[in-house]
């Protein structure tokens, strides 16, 4: 096995089990709560730290997997320990790393009971997340994408609001079942592809029609649930509501992106025929969470409701590109998540923020906030005005390209309008997401103040500003210059589409999917 | 009268059965002797048993299939690592009786009872004939009557005597019945010689070996709790004193699996597509039966019956499937499962209170609070049965549905997936009284050094085997070259 | 060439300033950040002049700084482009700019945010200056969002005001919705040119007009120039507040007053102007998009004016007018007097600037009060105000020799002589009767304020005083402007002289011969300098300034009763032609009863009560109900399941056979 | 001579007979315990039966291990039997209901 | 002829008696009922030359186990049952599947195999030929394993009725092994300080 891996050093297993052993460690030693804290902290510094080096000796020119780790692991099943990243992953870790500590720096003081279980979970959360981004192997993949389930579980259902118990299982059984299909089609893809779970080796293998069809159809189902797409979306309002602020963050930044990555990882480049068959169906599924939740969103009387629908509208957009097999639209996708990670999870400390001090969400309860805290409120502005996907800030980037790209993809596959129009439908949501974002922002930081309880609040202290800081450097960073990033991207994507498009049917098969696409056309 | 001449067979496979034999019937001796404070003496003597006997056992078995007594007894891989896993859940039960038999009366016999059921379970692992089987599971059955009635002052432990009672005598008239026929058909009680019988029987016999596999199957499903002759498994582990519903989650289904498999592969081969039709539906059935029902459930140990329905259901995957893999995969998911089940009993017994408590799921509320060790252990063994990874119980899972895969049954795999999705439902319930709600009764712990352990030891191998399952699966197919 | 440096601190000084001033503000005194702000404004001024007339001189400027977005094809640069049109651009934006940051610091003097309002001014002239030098659509594009933002912080300036922040948010929106059209515009230029240079695009045109692309819906076809240019005016549309998108603009006077006169009078509001000039070489090749621009622009135009007749807050008045004149440079670009409507666009920057201002001073005056109605007899205490604010008003309204007048003659000529069939007839009747009614509005608006008889209450009449010099000086710097920019336009640059191309805009505008009106009047003859005696809208305005005389000089009871006996008119143009109350019907309520029906109704009830909780949860718990009952705890009924059992599976594979 | 089909058609009937018996039977758990033994005596018919007619013993030494099964059976039965009854001092099979569910 | 004559008898008193034990009001009268078809059924046994199984099965179930039940059923002072309308309602659907049940064996047992010609009659047995030394050679030689096991379950029974049934009455006394071994000098016998 020949190895692309130019550290020479497995920095992918560390920066997979550096928060586990640290979790360890201080599950071991550490008893002082404040002890946990800093602990805590330095292990998640120390893991993003380590995840640095994964960007800087990044090869751009290739799309071939790097950093490579390879230990067989289950002969039996022929499961192996495969890791490695490309420009479509990398991004996703690094987002991971930095966002965990974000995390754990902003449930400081606001997480006061079990605060050592708190730590160690969310850090044992952060290992299974990089794992899914690292992961070369389905079964590793799909090992990490369920293991997820169960620090996620415990974040939500002990540290959550009051209906928390509803959301956390409702989150969890909707996860479990979406997923469940993925392993039956993992499972089935095992051994159609001669017996091996290796992602490449899969990606390769050319299956036939049904058989794709079928198997995205799995895939299908968990994807979307993790992202989440109408109508499998309503576990994500009440998990979000209901989760601490540190756990809202970690949700909408990395959780639902697994979603559209595994799209990306498997879906396009295993069943690529299947994928352009069913790209009228997301794009519809799209379309409708742009449109459709935008306006659910707007009615919204809960912050972190209205954002959590916002994230699924967003994630609409991610959708959309993903399926439009331009590169433009691919990286737009990828680079809204990534934008998306920073922005949803700003949005969500800076409720977390008016939480701490008001103790409810609903944005009723607020108003003239800016009067007494205008720190805040510039930091909000700036965040909200990133979720309106104003030029200078990353969303921007991450839509134009979407838009462009979907603008660009012109006859889709099986659609009856040219893609131009979906470009259209889907850039309502400039202005859609301008009236849930700004109305809620003018309902609660706008007005005079007249609510005692307003009055009371101090504006943010450092520690609160300190986490927003790298934000807000990060989200203008990648609004005006966005291209280190992108091309990190170029080369992995430029090979997705490739793989995408080009047909893995013999060419009798080829024909026959013609006729039946345009059937499908004319009726 | 001519004497006849009674040659001494080979009774060095059977060393461990005798061991056992004897030890059982010294333990009940030995009670007789022992001052009210001493008698648990007969419990750590039972361990000691069950571990000797592991040992003897290790020693004994070779790869080789070995017979003895005029081919009545096989001591083979599959029935060597059958009974390591019955040794293992007998001790582990054992272990959680320590504290919660206390009675001046009958601890000897208790004991005595336990290790004799372990010997019939033993007997049915070794059994290559329908009158050794037969003979293993009564002794097996019977033992166990007596021990889910053993709380004789307690209405619902007699109740659930009696009715597993009646019901497992009404499932041995099956068998019998079922055998009777396959024995007219074919003139043997030998499995072997059953099947080649069969497999040469003519079309004139169908109806009549059908009739046998029906009740074959029947009398066996029985023992693993197949729906849907399962309704005796949630009333009969209610009722059981919990060390005991503990030991009948597991020791019994082993010993009715490897029987089964034993029977399916070398008496019933010739009826492979019949029996897979039929075990089909019972897994599809136990799956609904045991997922949904679970769900209603306030008692845990109800709860864990139905839940043991469940996984029976998903075990028959491996059955199904009905190639080595498979078969493999119900030797690893009954090892995995063996951790899980006992390590969750565990924590329930050491709850207990005044034979009560523990066994409300109300009961746990608030466990992390006051015991989060505790509270730790029974959150993995319940994520784990239900299948969530880095925990054993998705390999469990998985190998099952992996060769339920490979053979084709890719329809019954997504329900089974369906179902544990079902499933989990009521596994992560517990939790969330465990984690997030706040306490409601008061604790008073079971404080015994070996139970403790117990659960270390079981939540560590759940884990351990979560992360590196490589080892149990090489084990098992490995134990599976015998007789496949 | 012109020099690199020069250029990028014209747009960068400002930026700086903003940046120190908004980050730091807290900790600086007011002084400090007045004049950090204002210092660097003006000084891009001064640039901004002298880049000028080097432009005038011939120079010019075309560059990238880097590349802001990159994938593939689509490459995004940041770049420059200084020519005419930028040149004349920069200098409106930045001298206006100035005046108003001069005003500003006696207007906000002792604001609690008052370094938050000079950082947005600030940061609103380094957006405006990256708008109009951008040499790409998508630099366009950016420094059009970026006025937007800050016009929204500076409606909604005054945080308190419910009716400050529901103005803002309106003017945020209804913005949005002409971005809308324009990114699409930006994504169909690049997908048919590859490019979002201007340069690059505006080359290709000729050629891919020829080539005649078309855009389908369904059956509904459009061709491709069109569907850009159709797409790009939306964005003209809802930033220059043309029907229907207008109704942000008269709202935008919740802000304080030097922003209505910078931002929402003199530049920004003019970008779509300026947007639909620049892509003159497109909108050349697509008659059914120019007639649109007519269009909406008359419809704006005389609409606009029709509502300032009755308007009482004296900014709204301005407002409307605004938007009507917005509306005449509309109906210039469409009739492809690009130069006429940029030049319309400078005069009217200058003129309204100082209306704006010159109101703010009266408001100031009288304690922040803006109904016209309790003013009156201004003229004796504030005499400057009075002066110049009546330069702009015969600006406005069009007299000779002032700068209004100039370019709105030229206007309404170049629609004069286009045949344009029945729309621009229509454009015709509603350019002249604007200017009459510009002109009675205006000056009604005027004589209410300063003449007729002094309604100020007693309490604030004791205040009435003329404003400090920070006011009054920028006032009289945009007087000047008001009256000479208009001359200096047509005599100094040439503006209307067809024969060298545009005038003084060269190159830099495009405009296909058969469309250039300005060569139609130059046939005609008209341009002599005494003409205006014969013209009708010279006596229009004269009109108009006759009859607000005449109701409003002193005090009548003529305007109460032409009011009661034209009730149903007056209502109508006082509610602003219902566009709220409409856009209040049709669009909010039904997307708020939408949003709530899809919330509860879709995503609660349908999907979760109904799938989720009715079906699936719903079938595990009948399923669960159904298990349970099952176990009735008789053991016959056990062992009845078991015989059941038995017989199905026997049964079964006997059928099979 | 008597076929063998009509050894089994008699152990069918005792076995039918038991198997009815079992689950129409709503008198006494005793009942129950004589039907089980019904179903046990058919299969000892069967199984002897099979032995005479296939001329092997086996079958003979089946039913006698049956018998002794049986027999155990009843010893254990009757005292789960008695244990019930002492707690709940019934035993009509209608009343064997408190767990369920 | 005589033989099947016999085997009418028998089989006959069989049924109809196996029919007495469900159906019979009485516990006692059903008890009774069952000896007698075990009677019966060894009667068949003897025909089919079992007369070893045919006499255990009288001496120990008739002679041992139907004393027991009777013993239990005298002991527990169960009053006479009556018959519930539980029966009737679900005798629709029990009958019909005990019969379909029923049909299908009846087919299992009168299908090809079983039939005179699939497996003819051996006919009976020389007379020299010891059925009760036959079974005893079988069962300690090749059936040693499955006796040995049965002597344990016998003596599980054993343990297992007792352990379910003995009760230390208050009013009686025991010997109490335990303490009798555990006994010391010092609990038997003490000295008093004069």
């Amino acid at each position: 096995m020949d190895l692309n891996n130019v550290l020479g050093f497995p920095i992918l297993t560390w920066s997979i089990f550096l928060p586990t052993l640290g979790a360890i460690l201080i599950w071991l030693f550490v008893s002082n709560e404040k002890a946990v804290r800093w602990s805590a902290l330095a292990v998640s510094v120390a893991t993003f730290l380590l995840t640095i080096p994964l960007w800087l000796s990044f090869d751009n020119s290739t799309a071939h997997m790097q950093f490579e780790e390879f230990h067989p692991w289950i002969e039996a099943f022929n499961v192996n320990y495969r890791l490695g990243v490309d420009g479509i992953s990398m991004p996703f870790i690094l987002l991971t790393s930095l966002l965990t500590v974000i995390c754990i720096v902003s449930a400081w003081d606001c997480i006061k009971t079990r605060v050592k279980e708190y730590m160690i979970a969310f850090l044992i959360l952060e290992t299974t997340l990089i794992g899914v981004f690292a992961s070369l192997d389905a079964i590793l993949f799909y090992f990490f994408w369920e293991a997820m389930l169960i620090p996620m579980y415990l974040i939500i259902g002990i540290w959550g609001g009051k209906n928390r118990v509803y959301a956390t299982i409702k989150f969890f059984l909707y996860t479990l079942a979406g997923s469940v299909l993925m392993l039956v089609a993992v499972l089935a893809m095992y051994f159609k592809a001669g017996q091996t779970f290796d992602i490449q080796a899969l990606m390769a293998y050319p299956f036939d029609f049904d058989w794709q069809f079928w198997v995205w159809i799995g895939f299908f189902v968990a994807f979307a649930v993790k992202v989440p797409m109408w109508p499998v979306h309503t576990w994500l309002p009440d998990a979000h509501t209901e989760a601490p602020t540190a756990g809202s963050v970690i949700l909408a930044g990395i959780l639902l992106k697994m979603g559209a990555y595994g799209f990306l990882r498997f879906s396009l480049p295993i069943c690529p025929d299947a994928s352009q068959y069913f790209v009228p169906f997301i794009v519809v599924l799209s379309l409708i969470a742009v449109v459709y939740i935008s306006l659910v969103a707007m009615m919204q009387t809960d912050m972190k409701r209205l954002i959590a629908y916002s994230s699924i509208a967003h994630m609409g957009f991610v959708t959309l590109g993903t399926f439009m097999f331009t590169q433009q639209a691919v990286e737009g996708a990828i680079y809204g998540m990534i934008s998306h990670g920073f922005v949803a999870a700003a949005l969500f400390l800076c409720v977390g923020v008016l939480y701490d001090r008001m103790h409810t969400r609903e944005i009723g309860a607020y108003g003239g906030v800016v009067n007494v805290m205008p720190i805040f409120a510039a930091v909000m502005m700036l965040f909200c005005m990133a979720n309106v996907a104003l030029p200078g800030a990353s969303a921007f980037v991450a839509e134009i390209m979407v838009l462009a790209g979907t603008f660009s993809a012109d006859q889709l596959y099986g659609m009856v309008i040219s893609s131009k129009w979906v470009a259209v439908m889907a850039a309502t949501s400039v202005v859609l997401s301008a009236c849930y974002t700004l109305w809620m922002y003018k309902r609660v930081i706008f007005g005079d103040l007249v609510k005692d309880e307003v009055k009371a609040m101090p504006d943010m202290n450092m520690r609160e500003l300190g986490f927003f800081m790298p934000l807000i450097v990060l989200v203008i960073w990648l609004g005006i210059y966005p291209v280190p990033v992108l091309d990190v991207m170029h080369t992995s994507v430029a090979n997705l589409i490739v793989q995408a498009t080009a047909s893995k049917l013999p060419a009798a098969d080829l024909l026959a999917q013609a006729e039946m696409l345009q059937h499908a056309v004319t009726h | 009268m001519t004497p006849v001449n009674f040659p001494l067979p080979n009774v060095v496979p059977l060393i461990p059965e005798m061991f056992v034999a004897t030890m059982a019937m010294f333990i009940l001796m030995l009670d007789l002797f022992l001052a009210k404070e001493k008698k648990v003496w007969g419990g750590y003597l039972a361990i000691l048993t069950c571990v000797a006997a592991g040992g003897l056992t290790l020693m004994v078995g070779s790869a080789e299939s070995v017979s003895a007594f005029y081919g009545f007894f096989v001591l083979d891989a599959f029935s060597s690592y059958a009974k390591l896993l019955i040794y293992a859940g007998t001790a582990l039960a054992v272990i959680l009786s320590l504290d919660y038999i206390k009675e001046e009366f009958g601890v000897g016999e208790y004991y005595t009872l336990m290790l004799f059921a372990m010997l019939g379970m033993m007997i049915m692992a070794s059994a290559p004939n329908f009158v050794t089987m037969y003979l293993g599971l009564e002794l097996m059955a019977l033992c166990t009557y007596v021990l889910v009635g053993f709380q004789r002052d307690v209405l619902r432990s007699s109740e659930a005597g009696l009715k597993y009672f009646i019901l497992g005598s009404l499932a041995s008239g099956f068998l019998l019945y079922g055998i009777s026929f396959l024995y007219g058909v074919t003139g043997s009680f030998d499995f072997a010689t059953v099947g080649s019988g069969i497999a040469h029987s003519g079309s004139g016999a169908r109806f009549a070996v059908l009739l046998g596999l029906v009740f074959v199957i029947a009398g066996l499903a029985f023992k693993i709790s197949l729906a849907p002759f399962h309704m005796w498994t949630p009333d009969a582990y209610e009722g059981a004193p919990t060390p005991i519903t503990a030991f009948m989650s597991v020791a019994p289904k082993v010993a009715g699996l490897v029987i089964l498999i034993r029977v399916l592969v070398d008496a019933l081969p010739s009826l492979q597509v019949e029996y897979i039709t039929i075990f089909s539906w019972l897994a599809v059935l136990s799956m609904a039966v045991g997922n949904l029902a679970a769900i209603a459930q306030r008692n845990i140990k109800r709860m864990l019956a139905y839940s043991t329905i469940g996984h029976v259901g998903f075990i028959m995957l491996g059955v199904i499937a009905g190639n080595a893999d498979g078969y493999a995969g119900v030797l690893v998911y009954m090892t995995i499962y063996l951790f899980m089940s006992m390590g969750a009993f565990a924590v329930i017994v050491l709850m207990n209170r005044e034979g009560i408590q523990g066994e409300l799921l109300d009961d746990f509320a608030g466990l992390s609070k006051v015991r989060p060790g505790y509270a730790l252990a029974m959150g993995l063994y319940l994520f784990s049965l239900a299948g969530i990874p880095f925990l054993g119980g998705f390999w469990a899972k998985y190998v099952v549905f992996i060769a339920a895969i490979e053979s084709g049954h890719l329809y019954l795999a997504i329900i089974a997936l369906l179902f544990s999705v079902v499933g989990a439902f009521y596994y992560i319930r517990v939790v969330k009284y465990i984690y997030f709600d706040d306490q409601r009764v008061e604790f008073n712990f079971v404080e015994n050094r070996l139970m403790q352990a117990t659960v270390a030891v079981t939540a560590v191998a759940v884990v351990a085997i979560g992360i590196f399952p490589q080892p149990v699966i090489n084990i098992c197919k490995a134990a599976l070259g015998g007789i496949i | 060439m012109l020099n690199t440096t020069e250029l990028l601190a014209i747009p960068a000084l400002p930026l700086i300033a903003s940046l120190i001033v908004g980050l730091f503000g807290w900790a600086l005194k007011e002084k400090l950040s007045h004049t950090i702000t204002t210092g660097s404004v003006i000084l891009s001024a001064v640039l901004s002049v002298h880049v000028f007339t080097q432009v005038l001189g011939g120079a010019s400027f075309y560059g990238n700084f880097w590349t802001w977005m990159l994938s593939d094809t689509f490459v995004v640069p940041v770049g420059m482009m200084i020519d005419q049109l930028t040149a004349i651009m920069m200098i409106t934006v930045t001298v206006v700019s100035a005046c108003v940051h001069i005003y500003t610091i006696g207007y906000m003097h002792g604001d609690p945010g008052y370094s938050r309002f000079f950082s947005y001014i600030s940061g609103f002239t380094f957006s405006m200056l990256v708008l109009v030098m951008g040499n790409n659509f998508f630099t366009l594009f950016f420094g059009w969002e970026a006025v937007g933002l800050v016009s929204y912080l500076l409606i909604g300036f005054w945080f308190n005001r419910e009716s400050a922040n529901f103005a803002a948010l309106k003017a945020f929106i209804v913005n949005r919705v002409g971005d809308f059209g324009f990114l699409v515009g930006i994504l169909a230029i690049w997908y048919y040119f590859g490019s979002f240079d201007y340069r690059e695009v505006f080359a290709a045109v000729p050629a891919f007009v020829a080539q005649g692309d078309t855009l389908h819906l369904f059956s509904w076809e459009m061709s491709a120039i069109t569907f850009i240019c159709l797409s790009l005016f939306i964005g003209a549309m809802g930033k220059s507040g043309q029907v229907p998108l207008h109704v942000w603009l008269p709202d935008s006077m919740e802000g304080p007053t030097p922003i209505s006169a910078l931002i929402h009078a003199a530049t920004m509001v003019t970008a779509g102007v300026f947007m639909v000039a620049r892509c003159s070489p497109m909108f050349e090749y697509s008659e059914t998009a120019l007639a649109a621009v007519i269009l909406v622009g008359a419809v704006t135009a005389w609409m606009c004016a029709t509502i300032g007749l009755v308007q009482n807050d004296i900014k709204r008045v301005i407002a409307y007018s605004t938007c009507s004149q917005l509306g005449y440079m509309f109906v210039a670009c469409g009739v492809s007097a690009y130069s006429v409507g940029i030049f319309h666009l400078m005069t009217h920057a200058y003129f309204k600037a100082l209306l704006f201002l010159a109101a703010g001073s009266v408001i100031h005056a009288v304690m922040a009060e803006q109904d016209i109605r309790k003013m009156g007899q201004l003229r004796k205490y504030m005499p400057i105000t009075y002066i110049t604010m009546l330069i702009a008003a015969l600006a406005l309204s069009g007299v000779p020799p002032f700068a209004g007048f100039w370019s709105k003659d030229l206007i309404i000529e170049s629609v004069g002589v286009r045949e344009l069939g029945w729309i621009g007839d229509f454009a015709y009747f509603a350019v002249l009767s604007g200017v009459f009614m510009t002109a009675f509005y205006t000056f009604r608006m005027f004589f209410l304020t300063f003449h007729n008889s002094n309604r100020v209450p007693e309490k604030t009449r004791s205040h009435l005083h003329e404003s400090p010099k920070v006011i009054t000086i920028p006032l009289m710097i945009l007087a000047v402007g008001a009256f000479a920019s208009g001359a200096w336009g047509v005599l100094g640059l040439d503006i209307a002289n067809p024969e060298i191309v545009n005038g003084y805009f060269g190159t830099s505008l495009f405009v296909l011969d058969v469309h250039n009106p300005l060569l139609a009047i130059a046939e005609e003859g008209h341009h002599a300098w005494y003409h205006f005696v014969f013209s009708a809208p010279f006596w229009l305005a004269i009109g108009g300034i006759g009859l607000a005389f005449a109701m409003y000089f002193r005090e009548t009871d003529m305007p109460g009763k032409l009011a009661t006996a034209a009730k149903p008119v007056y209502t109508f143009l006082l509610n602003k032609w219902y566009w709220d109350e409409l856009y209040e019907r049709i669009l909010m309520r039904p997307a708020q009863c939408l949003g709530n029906i899809l919330w509860q109704k879709g995503d609660l009830g349908m999907i979760d009560k109904g799938i989720i909780h009715g079906g699936v949860v719903g079938g595990v718990l009948a399923g669960m109900t159904r298990m349970r009952d099952a176990q009735t705890g008789y053991v016959y009924h056990y062992a009845f399941a078991m015989v059941i059992g038995v017989f199905g599976a026997l049964t079964y594979l006997v059928l099979k056979g | 001579m008597v076929p063998l089909s009509y050894y089994l058609a008699v152990a069918a009937c005792l076995f039918a007979v038991g198997v009815i018996g079992l689950f129409l039977n709503r008198k006494n758990v005793i009942v129950i315990l004589m039907c089980i033994e019904l179903i046990l005596l058919a299969v000892n018919v069967n199984l002897a039966a099979f032995s005479h007619f296939l001329q092997d013993l086996g079958g003979q030494i089946f039913v006698f291990f049956v018998l002794t099964v049986a027999a155990s059976e009843v010893a254990v039965g009757l005292a789960i039997l008695v244990a019930y009854y002492r707690n709940r001092r019934s035993i009509n099979v209608d009343d064997i209901n408190t767990l369920q569910g | 002829m005589l033989e099947l004559g016999f085997f009418y008898l028998f089989a006959g008193l069989a049924v109809v008696s196996a029919l007495g034990v469900v159906l019979s009001r009485n516990t006692i009268h059903a008890v009774m009922f069952l000896i007698f078809c075990f009677f019966n059924a060894a009667g068949l046994f003897f025909l089919l030359d079992a007369e070893f199984i045919g006499i255990i099965l009288i001496l120990i179930y008739v002679g041992a186990v139907m004393v027991l039940f009777m013993f239990v059923v005298m002991m527990l002072e169960v009053n006479f049952a009556k018959l519930r309308e539980g029966m009737l309602q679900y005798l629709p659907l029990g009958g019909i599947i005990a019969l379909v049940l029923f049909i299908e064996i009846i087919a299992a047992a009168g299908s090809g195999v079983f039939s005179p010609e699939g497996i003819p009659d051996p006919g009976h047995a020389a007379q020299q030929v010891n059925n009760t030394v036959e079974i005893g050679k079988m069962l300690y030689t090749k059936y040693l394993l499955g006796f040995e096991i049965a002597a344990l379950i016998l003596l599980v029974a054993l343990v297992g009725a007792i352990v379910l049934t003995l009760r230390t009455r208050k009013d009686a006394k025991y010997q109490n092994i335990s303490r009798q071994v555990n006994v010391r000098p010092e609990d038997r016998m003490y000295k008093v300080k004069m």
